[in-house]
């Protein structure tokens, strides 16, 4: 029992925090917000060099076979600059994916280009209709003499315009009709009948929906050999979550920071507000759930790889909890600084937008919370 | 003790239907739906302010000498309660319910006779110069000087948050004329062309990403002394009375009621995997309207010690606050029940005539802009804290 | 359109204020904490010689024909001082299931001798397994040649040990088995084989558990003729909640009073306890909620009589309402009296566990907000 | 970074597991689970602290010279959580967590060699007087004096919430021995025999219905000089290092965990219908375990902290706030769980010791006592008022 960093882990912090601070300023936030991509090539190439990309791939493909207490460590650095860049969808979401399901020649044809950051991936998995359901999938696969049909629609797939590769889900139906099992594809960004409609996202980094009309794809396009992937798709997205939440630790910490300094500053009524009692308490409040989101971030990293009920109960219990502390972390950080808050003038406008859309990202508190009891139930 | 309306108030909301019916136009009406800001836009706004005008409804609070229809304070929460379950146009309120009560008590015969009309027939469009960039709650600490020369005043100074300032061409102000041994002396009430030489305006976006507010910049700005309403270092009094006016005048539980409604409609369809299956959102849907009901009754208690001519106490601290508080709660429900569809921008405004395809369904589209912007209602007004604090100060004598 | 009262009604606000105020006064209350029966039969009286059990009867049995908003302002009053008396069992409950389900006859026996005050009624529904769902009963009335024959276990009886009769529900079943239908039964408190197992009441008051083992009863003991009676009883103990819920407001707003005067005297620090802004914000909202819930104690009272679901609604609504508002009126009155709240020395304390059963009776705050969203749906 | 336990953490789990299941009776179990107050009574808790001192586990965070067991952190977490988890007694923490660690710090060798061993044992029952009626959060405003008469102290006054002074042979008192500038001075800190003449005893009944503190009145009462800890006037610092060691000394999310556990377990059982299957209950459950969770991590970051000898800075007063808010959640969780049993007033105690039927289920008996009483947890040891006053200017500099 020890939650005490490494050394490895501490200079892997020191060197997230260096380039945050340094690389990743206003300016650039400015700019990205304003750019049609929303991140920076240059940018990926920097997290390539720094070993990011590479961190949790296995190192027979190129990899350092980090874990996510690390992804965390890089991820809460991430929130602090509200880096725009496409690392969940490819490196936590995709890479992860694709090393659990992928046949031996999937692994090497990807992993090393996740590693080295000459592919970019992206998820496409929710539905309109399934909520934040992950088994409810109504795309379709038809098995075809040449290989698979995919038709369906596909929304919230995060980054999914910065791409070279889009992993889809889809229900497998073979020569007999439906199998019962989801599987994974890996469709070409490029692939015709696949239509993209790409959108800035709440709070920086982009999404987009997807259209799917008889996307005809090869038989290797599937991942894996057809086993069902709903396991392996609950483990990627608590993995997913885990990393978010930290991100979402980063972004509090930043808000926390940024408010208590401007309570201090600002004067109403002849005095700081920092002066008045209400005020204290509230940053109080705010600084209290921004270390319990941290506990509840890092405990959900320690058990990924746990059994998976144990694993499900913290990533749920973690989102849920960190959901809420961000809403209120995020919605006082505004209410304190008062009018310039609610505007695009400052940049916790931006911040808090990024929390908003952390809370929505693959289920809000309440949806995990009910998951969170419906496992207990189960275990 | 009666909670149902007798005859002639069943009358009466039929006429306001009838008329509703009459002029309420589609396009009025999605417009409306489909604004995540405050107020309308004015050509929205404005049809509908001409539409009640010729109908004698113009100005539902003024006396009737001036052109206000001699309501009982039961047809007002009638006509109030129809227009928001029809989804009327939010005129802009900075005419007929903030200037024109001060030009109405406080004015000059000239005043009134020249403004007055102007404001009812929506030929006027009015913006409120109040708060500066370094005053927020503490509103009397405002700077903007007005040093008369001649006839005349020459205003430097800025102000802040002035709402549809861009669309606006007069505005009302607050204004340093001396110093007093108070912050709140002082300050004069001016009427203000926004034409005028030395006006600038820089718009402000929301968090929401709407153009609603502005910075409004003076540089030696003439003004004829003829333009202040009431008496020089009077004017703190009479714009105290029109925030007054601003906490107390709602009847907001109606257009709560239909927002909740949109959200509740939202969560019933398919396009968001029914969301009101799930036990937190059906719940939340219940604790939000029984939130409205309380305030909805609030609301008529007032209105019942209104009707026999009773002082209905200090309660315009709570109404401002309940109200934000659940709009907050409403727009934030919303975002909860879109889910996925909550990570959509649409930078575009206004949202009823984008050129191109939304990236989510159209009743969607004002949900996040909403409990964006929503954000501000517990700040501007006096923030949430402010109004604890009145409350337990005017209330409970602490 | 008028929430004024009537010169009636506020006649009958002041008198109940002003007999609470001279003789319901806190050596009462300790009386009646330590008393075995828990109220006084000389208070009773009174309130019979003022007409207040009277109040809800209809004229022709000798009643005053008042309405929902009349014993809401007696409630309110009642709350102010935590009057023990059943008046909510016998009044309430018990005069309202006699009227809406007794045939002429049993109307006739009974009513009168409610209104002056020389009958005690007590109604007997609640069971373990059940819950809140009152559509649940496990009761079961066996008709025999003689009449019924009844056996069951019946929990949270208001003041059962002070009746002189038990309104009991069973389900029916006839020659042909179970009926489907619920019936109502006028039991004498001395009837063989019924137990009543008394307690002493949180906050005052008693209630008790019964067990019925084989309880015969003569034909005409059923109210009514056999009818469903669960309408019936879903309006009662919606009036019931309503008057109830009025209770809740005196009684908040005697808490309210009295931590507002201890904030003002207590010294902490050198300065009164109201000196701090976190203090007097919290009697702000203290003040504010009191406020709803009174708001929402008239509503359901006003609407005691319209249809049945908007009727629920507002029942619902209401308890639920009122019972945060409860919970936090009466939380932060402990609170705000710090350790002199948390025990027997004050009174606050009495105030508090009243509006703890008040919450819990009938079903608690998220039981109604389910109820009221239910209803909502099936509107 | 791991949260598993290494091979030798598991060994001494073995024999913590070991132990327990020797040393604790059914009898001392039951009468732990139908104890509402937060104390076993003294017959119960002493049981158990003379097996543990046998064991020399009595004190576990002396240092081993005087009888401490020399755990790491991580063994007195296992030890913590194992005693929580199998449900052991409460001992009275006012010896040898409250008055021990002050006499081991600042007492004389005599005072050491006299009283430590008596406390091991469980010879003395102490209890504590910090608290008097006008005092409140504001400790250091204390009356009570003690004044200097030859070899002795002639104490009056009187001190209030004093747990368990009823079964107490000893008290630690802080006593005023002069006025100094500052209220904090002039405070000396005392040990009082309880058999002294001129001490009386009030029972004060806790709103859950226990007797567990008592107001105790001093007149005259004549104690020795030698009784002093410390230097005279500096009781305040030695005070207030005991109340550190109260807010900071918690391993907390273990005894809450198993709180939970029982609440949970009602709810899932015929006695209460099935409460779990109600959304709201089932959520709820999960909130709080997730609390639970947080409050956990927490305390195994600091624990870790102080592992390798870093500080882990001022989270003393988060410790405090968390665990006594979430003790309020799951004691007010269970009065929602029983339902209609909540009505239920049991006025006998022990509640392990009844002479007649309860009206519910056994398993029921503690819940609303619990809840009541559990009222205190913001208020006792600094309020939660306090205890956020504190965050905001030991950790945010406000």
């Amino acid at each position: 029992m020890d939650l005490n960093l490494s050394d490895e882990q501490r200079l892997l912090r020191e060197s997230a925090e260096r380039f945050v601070a340094e690389s990743y300023d206003a300016d650039h936030r400015r700019k990205m917000a304003n750019d049609p991509l929303g991140y920076s090539p240059a940018v990926w190439k920097q997290f390539a060099e720094l070993g990011w990309l590479a961190l949790p791939v296995a190192e027979e493909f190129g990899g350092l076979g980090g874990g996510a207490v690390e992804i965390g460590i890089l991820m809460e650095a991430f929130g602090r600059g509200l880096v725009s860049e496409p690392y969940v969808a490819t490196v936590v979401l995709g890479a992860a994916l694709i090393d659990r399901c992928g046949r031996p020649a999937q692994k090497q044809a990807s992993l090393p280009k996740i590693a080295d950051g000459s592919l970019k991936l992206a998820f496409a998995h929710s539905e309109r209709a399934a909520r934040f359901d992950l088994a409810k999938v109504a795309t379709v696969a038809n098995k075809t003499a040449q290989g698979w049909r995919l038709a369906g629609n596909k929304i919230a797939v995060l980054d999914g315009h910065a791409a070279d590769e889009i992993i889809v889900s889809a229900h497998l139906h073979d020569h007999h009709g439906p199998s019962g099992r989801i599987g994974l594809f890996l469709v070409p960004a490029t692939a015709p009948s696949l239509i993209i409609s790409d959108y800035p996202r709440l709070g920086g980094g982009h999404a987009c929906n997807i259209e799917l009309s008889d996307v005809h794809l090869p038989e290797d396009a599937l991942l894996g050999d057809g086993h069902d992937a709903l396991p392996a798709i609950e483990w990627a997205v608590d993995r997913a979550m885990a990393a978010l939440g930290a991100e979402a630790v980063g972004i509090m910490q930043t808000l926390l920071d940024t408010t208590l300094e401007y309570t201090k500053i600002r004067k109403q009524f002849g005095r700081p507000l920092s002066a008045n009692q209400v005020i204290r308490h509230r940053l109080a409040d705010m600084a209290m759930q921004v270390d319990e989101a941290r506990s509840m971030a890092l405990r959900a990293a320690l058990k990924v790889d746990v059994a998976p009920v144990e694993r499900a109960r913290a990533a749920s219990g973690a989102k849920a909890k960190i959901g809420k502390c961000a809403r209120f972390v995020g919605e006082q950080s505004i209410q304190l600084h008062g009018g310039m808050g609610v505007t695009e003038e400052l940049e916790v406008g931006a911040y808090f937008k990024r929390l908003v859309a952390f809370d929505t990202l693959f289920g809000g508190s309440a949806h995990h919370y009910a998951r969170h009891a419906q496992l207990g139930r189960t275990a | 003790m009666d909670l149902t309306f007798n005859a002639e108030e069943r009358a009466f909301q039929s006429e306001v239907r009838g008329f509703i019916a009459k002029n309420l136009t589609e396009e009025m009406k999605r417009a409306t739906a489909l604004t995540p800001s405050v107020f309308s836009d004015p050509d929205i706004g404005m049809a509908w302010q001409r539409a009640l005008h010729k109908q004698g409804w113009g100005a539902p609070g003024w006396p009737v000498e001036y052109g206000g229809p001699a309501w009982t304070p039961a047809q007002r929460w009638i006509f109030e309660t129809e227009s928001a379950r029809a989804g009327v146009p939010n005129v802009n309120v900075m005419g007929v319910k903030m200037v024109g009560p001060v030009i109405i008590g406080f004015g000059s015969p000239e005043q009134k006779n020249f403004y007055l009309p102007r404001i009812l027939s929506g030929e006027d469009y009015w913006c409120q110069g109040y708060s500066e960039p370094g005053s927020g709650s503490d509103l009397s600490s405002l700077k903007t000087r007005a040093v008369r020369d001649g006839d005349d005043y020459i205003i430097n100074g800025t102000k802040i948050w002035t709402t549809h300032a861009h669309h606006a061409n007069r505005m009302f102000a607050l204004v340093r004329t001396s110093d007093g041994p108070r912050q709140q002396d002082g300050i004069s009430f001016i009427l203000i062309d926004m034409k005028t030489p030395g006006i600038k305006t820089r718009p402000i976006l929301t968090i929401g990403g709407d153009h609603e507010v502005n910075q409004v910049f003076f540089d030696d700005v003439r003004v004829p002394v003829a333009n202040r309403v009431g008496e020089e270092g009077k004017g703190w009094t009479y714009g105290k009375y029109l925030l007054e006016f601003e906490r107390g005048s709602g009847i907001a539980s109606a257009k709560l009621r239909e927002g909740l409604k949109a959200i509740a409609d939202l969560a019933a369809s398919d396009l968001t995997g029914r969301a009101i299956d799930s036990a937190d959102i059906a719940t939340r849907i219940s604790e939000v309207e029984v939130d409205i009901d309380a305030l909805e009754m609030t609301e008529l208690r007032v209105l019942s010690a209104l009707q026999t001519g009773q002082n209905p106490g200090a309660v315009s601290s709570i109404l401002k606050l309940r109200n934000s508080e659940i709009r907050q709660a409403v727009t934030r429900l919303g975002v909860d029940v879109i889910g996925h569809d909550a990570l959509a921008v649409e930078p575009m405004r206004p949202l009823y005539r984008l050129n191109h395809e939304p990236a989510i369904p159209e009743d969607m589209l004002t949900v996040v802009p909403e409990y964006l912007n929503g954000r501000a209602y517990t700040i501007f007004g006096g923030t949430s804290e402010i109004q604890r604090d009145i409350i337990a100060k005017m209330m409970l004598g602490i």
